[in-house]
């Protein structure tokens, strides 16, 4: 009698495992008592007259997704479960055979998708906007930034030469396309007031782009005849034989400023700590959080984080690149609102749900699931 | 220019001297200083020692270069003679970037010596390079036999037991980064994120904090930060009965104190320095 | 053709590659592969030769017109040449066995390139002292937090501090779990913000500054 | 002690030495290890890149593959051939094509990858929890932090002047990251210690063999 009520209570379903490739068929137990010591799952498909072992069914989820290669999409699969307790072995069939599909659509990643959607209209949106109306845009004053052109004209005084020195990682990364940016300013400022620079890169493309971006700065400047291909170099594709060589030329050259600008790795501190010792104005900038204390130690100025990806924007001074500036940051106001409401749910639904009301909790488990 | 000026004015080699000296004396002379473990380390062994049985494979990726090696190679000799010892099966890959290779080796080396009758092939396999960085984290999940081919002394990987059974995240208990950099970030974005596979890491002391967010996500099991971390493992197969080698990490560690007590007495004294300095010349 | 043309081809690729994110069938999972772990390779593979280029002239340029210390831009060379040698010298006839006996890629790489790598990194140590005891001066209220945290951190880190007080690795780990990780994840949030809108910009064809300008 | 008769470990002893020597003023020591070293990185990468790259990826595929499709592989070795156009004054700007490609599809597939891991995991480890307030401690330590993930974000704000409300929260959120800022450096005296220690235990017990 216990038996027969253990038996008919267990069912078993075999579906296709949602948001995949196909090849993969989700088995899942349901009404399984707490006694049950492990479950194995067998597997058959039109042609066989006997089952085959599949794999071992979790008995905390009692799910098991079988994903064994032989599984073809569109074609059923029948499984059975044996279910094994203390005193005796139960097997149970699936109800319906299981049949896989390949999904078009991951539904798990509709959160990023309505985000991506929100984030990307945003800064379309404030592009627009900018592009009608540049006067009404205001981006806050960076010091840094003002610092270069200081930081220039003071190694002219001294008569020594400009450095600017790139980060390890390649062209992809969004801290290297700001340091060129950085870059069209420092060598234009150069060029104005006709001092030697020095480019050092890491990686080949960026040195592409940095010779690209300087020969550029230079005809602005007025100056295309002093542009020096020569002056933009390539060291060595070894971070710190990179470092080393930078080392060298900052005490062998003696700059009077020097721009640590890009990604950095442990070496920023070297560099930094050298380029102070010879008595340069230093202003770095990274998106590398972890070395900014470093910069921030022994550097003049610095831009931290994101602040050097606003400032490329800000150098620019064109509408469209200061609209993404304000789209991106109407998208931390929404950030926080999310991040906010979530708090205040969470914190209020936790002294409800000890007060006996689960509802609210229900909520914010539902907004918790959408990240 | 009285004392105090002198001294904030100091020469920075008098420093670099005496910096110096804090390290190689306790080099030469341990002061045999006790190790605490801290949660991030308990946790990361007691997972890797729960696999044991499992039939579920370690992936130990060495993804630093030797500027890393004083911190991280310690931490790859500990895990390797745990599971050596444990007879979990472990597949050490010598990383996504090339200079990985030379110490996965060197850490195989080191750490087999006090286990002769462990199999190569069956127990652990060694993994060399391939280029692809991140796209090598994702080819995995698809499967490790198509991804590398052979192993780094060229057998072909569908002739070894253990790559036989093992071929992507699924039988892979746990992926533990050995890195320096932002390695262990691409493990979790691909190999976590995408295919859902465990991830732990044993990384540089100043990477660590970097990976404190990640720990509190759950996204890594438990994580070895620096010299410290790697003491505390070799601290824990110590009481656990696993034969732990030449302690290279626990022996750092006293050097590691003097040194910093060193610079917090910098610190202070170039303090005081500046306060005093300060205090006179408002007075001026 | 010059100038829109390949913003389009930036535009189609970088909309499909994000889009394939959110494709589990397998013509997508093919297409991102094929791409990644093939593709994108072989054209990176192209791009060292502007790296190869810019040395070489470096060097020879100095040596050429013997400028001060010259001499060790001949190193360099001799040094691209061990490793060309150690590589690749086990296929010269006749030759191979020798190099590979006493010029072989592990050595050079265990007992040249590693000590170089690992002692240029050690140099932090000193630095890191010097940083510490030049920069860290309670000047302003920011600059005291800066110096108080990484005093407590630094001694939280040994065993000695554990010794002097039982309860400061907790403290530093509150530190670390807490205030210093509620700013990563600021830092972060912003800087992952500002990356997603850079690379908006640049599949939209708004962000060309690595096409060389205009 | 037992100086090591080893020519390759004198080789490694003399080179750390050199690059040491850098620390007291520069030197022809320092400069030649310093070329030696960019040198040595050069070569490093070009034998890497032939073993790694070139072969696998490209030429066994192509001279000892058999499926049809290995041909696509000459797809990309055309644009990546396009990239040297950059040696002719006329054709330069050819290496657009190669550079949008590369560019269009790698920022394209870090998009989606960079809100899972900046944006997602980070706001949801901020949403406080239930768990979180397990007990009042944990309680007050993640207001700590939610308060300084947001007062933190608000200092990267750029299109308002920080005054008032804003100016107050990004005063927190600077005091914040400075605290943080003073973390990470504590944390990481420890790692550069750490590597000065296995150079000190090189040149002591590899080369001098002073210590066990």
């Amino acid at each position: 009698m216990i038996l027969f009520i253990l038996f008919s209570t267990i069912t078993v379903k075999a579906f296709d495992t949602p948001n995949d490739g196909g090849g993969s068929i989700t088995i899942k137990a349901y009404n399984v008592p707490e006694t049950v010591k492990k479950a194995l799952v067998y597997r058959k498909t039109e042609g066989d007259t006997t089952y085959t072992f599949a794999g071992v069914m979790s008995i905390l989820s009692y799910r098991y997704v079988d994903a064994n290669s032989t599984i073809k999409n569109g074609k059923p699969y029948y499984y059975r479960v044996d279910f094994y307790f203390p005193d005796t072995v139960i097997s149970v069939e699936s109800d319906s055979p299981g049949i896989a599909y390949a999904q078009w659509y991951d539904k798990t990643k509709t959160s990023s998708l309505i985000f991506l959607i929100v984030f990307s209209t945003l800064v379309l949106v404030f592009i627009q906007l900018a592009k009608k109306d540049p006067e009404g845009l205001y981006i806050r004053k960076i010091p840094a930034l003002d610092a270069i052109d200081e930081a220039v004209g003071r190694s002219t005084e001294l008569g020594k030469p400009t450095f600017f020195v790139h980060g390890l990682l390649g062209i992809t990364d969004a801290g290297t396309l700001a340091a060129l940016t950085i870059l069209r300013r420092v060598a234009k400022k150069v060029a104005e007031y006709d001092t030697p620079i020095l480019v050092t890169n890491f990686d080949p493309i960026v040195m592409t782009a940095s010779q690209e971006t300087v020969k550029q700065a230079y005809t602005e400047a007025g100056r295309p005849d002093a542009y020096n291909e020569k002056n933009i170099i390539y060291l060595t594709y070894e971070q710190f034989g990179y470092t080393a060589g930078v080392d060298g030329l900052m005490v062998r050259e003696k700059p009077g400023a020097i721009f640590l600008q890009g990604y950095f790795f442990a070496e920023s501190l070297i560099l930094a700590e050298t380029g102070h010792s010879v008595g340069a104005i230093q202003i770095a900038g990274t998106t590398a959080k972890e070395q900014l204390p470093f910069f921030v130690a022994a550097c003049d100025y610095v831009l931290i984080g994101e602040e050097m990806l606003a400032a490329s924007s800000y150098i620019g001074r064109e509408p469209v690149m200061l609209g993404s500036v304000k789209g991106a940051d109407w998208g931390k106001a929404f950030l926080m609102g999310v991040i906010g409401i979530g708090v205040v749910l969470g914190t209020v639904g936790a002294i409800l749900q000890s007060a006996g009301n689960g509802a609210l909790m229900n909520v914010f488990e539902k907004i918790l699931a959408f990240f | 220019m009285g004392f105090w000026d002198r001294f904030l004015k100091i020469d920075r080699r008098w420093i670099f001297l005496v910096v110096w000296i804090a390290v190689v004396i306790p080099l030469i002379k341990p002061l045999g200083l006790p190790t605490h473990i801290t949660p991030p380390v308990q946790k990361l062994y007691d997972f890797i020692d729960d696999l044991q049985g499992e039939e579920k494979a370690v992936l130990l990726s060495f993804d630093f270069d030797p500027s890393t090696m004083p911190e991280l190679l310690p931490m790859g000799v500990a895990i390797i003679r745990h599971c050596f010892a444990k007879k979990i099966p472990i597949i050490v890959y010598g990383g996504l970037y090339p200079q990985g290779v030379g110490m996965a080796k060197m850490a195989i080396d080191m750490a087999k010596t006090d286990f002769p009758d462990i199999v190569y092939g069956r127990d652990y396999v060694f993994l060399g390079y391939v280029p692809g960085v991140s796209l090598v984290i994702l080819s995995i999940g698809e499967s490790i036999q198509g991804t590398f081919g052979n192993d780094y002394f060229g057998n072909r990987l569908d002739t070894l037991p253990l790559t036989m059974s093992v071929d992507n995240y699924e039988k892979i208990g746990i992926v533990v980064d050995l890195s320096g950099s932002s390695i262990p970030a691409a493990w979790i974005n691909y190999a976590y994120q995408r295919y859902g596979c465990r991830i732990g890491c044993g990384t540089t002391a100043v990477s660590a904090a970097q990976y404190y967010p990640y720990l509190q996500t759950g996204q890594f099991v438990g994580m070895l930060g620096g010299l410290k971390g790697a003491a505390e493992y070799e601290e824990l197969l110590e009481r656990n009965g696993i034969p732990t080698g030449r302690r290279e990490a626990t022996i750092g560690m006293d050097a590691q104190s003097v040194v910093h007590l060193l610079i917090i007495l910098l610190i202070i004294l170039g303090n005081i320095g500046f306060f005093y300095v300060r205090r006179r010349e408002r007075r001026v | 053709m010059r100038r829109t043309f390949p913003l389009v081809i930036a535009f189609i690729m970088g909309f499909v590659m994000m889009i394939q994110y959110f494709i589990p069938h397998p013509i997508s999972q093919k297409f991102y592969k094929i791409m990644v772990q093939q593709w994108l390779i072989i054209i990176s593979i192209f791009f060292y030769v502007f790296a190869w280029r810019s040395f070489g002239l470096y060097h020879i340029n100095k040596i050429k017109r013997r400028k001060e210390g010259w001499w060790a831009s001949v190193v360099a060379f001799v040094g691209v040449f061990f490793m060309l040698l150690a590589g690749f010298g086990d296929r010269i006839p006749g030759f191979g066995n020798f190099i590979v006996k006493y010029f072989n890629f592990d050595d050079l790489y265990n007992y040249m390139f590693a000590p170089l790598q690992a002692t240029m990194f050690s140099l932090l140590a000193f630095f890191i002292a010097s940083a510490a005891f030049r920069a860290f001066k309670a000047r302003t209220l920011e600059a005291t937090l800066l110096l108080v945290t990484a005093t407590i951190v630094m001694l939280g880190r040994v065993p000695l501090g554990a010794s002097l007080w039982k309860g400061l690795p907790e403290v530093v780990e509150w530190i670390l779990m807490y205030p210093n990780m509620a700013a990563q994840r600021g830092i972060m949030i912003g800087v992952g913000l500002g990356m997603i809108a850079t690379s908006l910009k640049i599949i939209l064809g708004i962000e060309r500054s690595y096409l060389g300008g205009d | 002690m037992h100086i090591s008769t080893n020519p390759w470990v004198w080789i490694a002893a003399i080179l750390t030495l050199a690059i040491y020597s850098f620390l007291y003023k520069d030197n022809p020591f320092y400069k030649f290890a310093e070329h030696l070293f960019m040198g040595l990185g050069i070569g490093y990468g070009a034998v890497i890149l032939w073993y790694n790259s070139i072969i696998p990826r490209l030429w066994n595929p192509l001279a000892h593959g058999t499926s049809p499709s290995r041909f696509y592989l000459l797809i990309p070795v055309a644009l990546g051939l396009l990239a040297l156009s950059i040696f002719s004054r006329r054709y330069s700007w050819l290496i657009k094509y190669p550079l949008a490609f590369y560019m269009g599809a790698v920022t394209g597939f870090s998009v989606p990858v960079s809100f899972e891991a900046y944006i997602f995991e980070q706001a949801q480890g901020t949403i406080l929890k239930h768990s979180m307030f397990s007990n009042p401690w944990l309680g007050i330590s993640n207001i700590i932090m939610f308060i300084g993930v947001i007062t933190t974000i608000t200092y990267f704000y750029f299109s308002k002047h920080h005054k008032g409300l804003l100016g107050k929260s990004a005063r927190v959120g600077i005091v914040y990251i400075m605290l943080a800022f003073g973390a990470s450096f504590g944390y990481t005296v420890m790692a550069r210690i750490s590597l000065l220690i296995g150079r000190m235990q090189f040149l002591l017990h590899d080369w001098l063999g002073i210590i066990k």
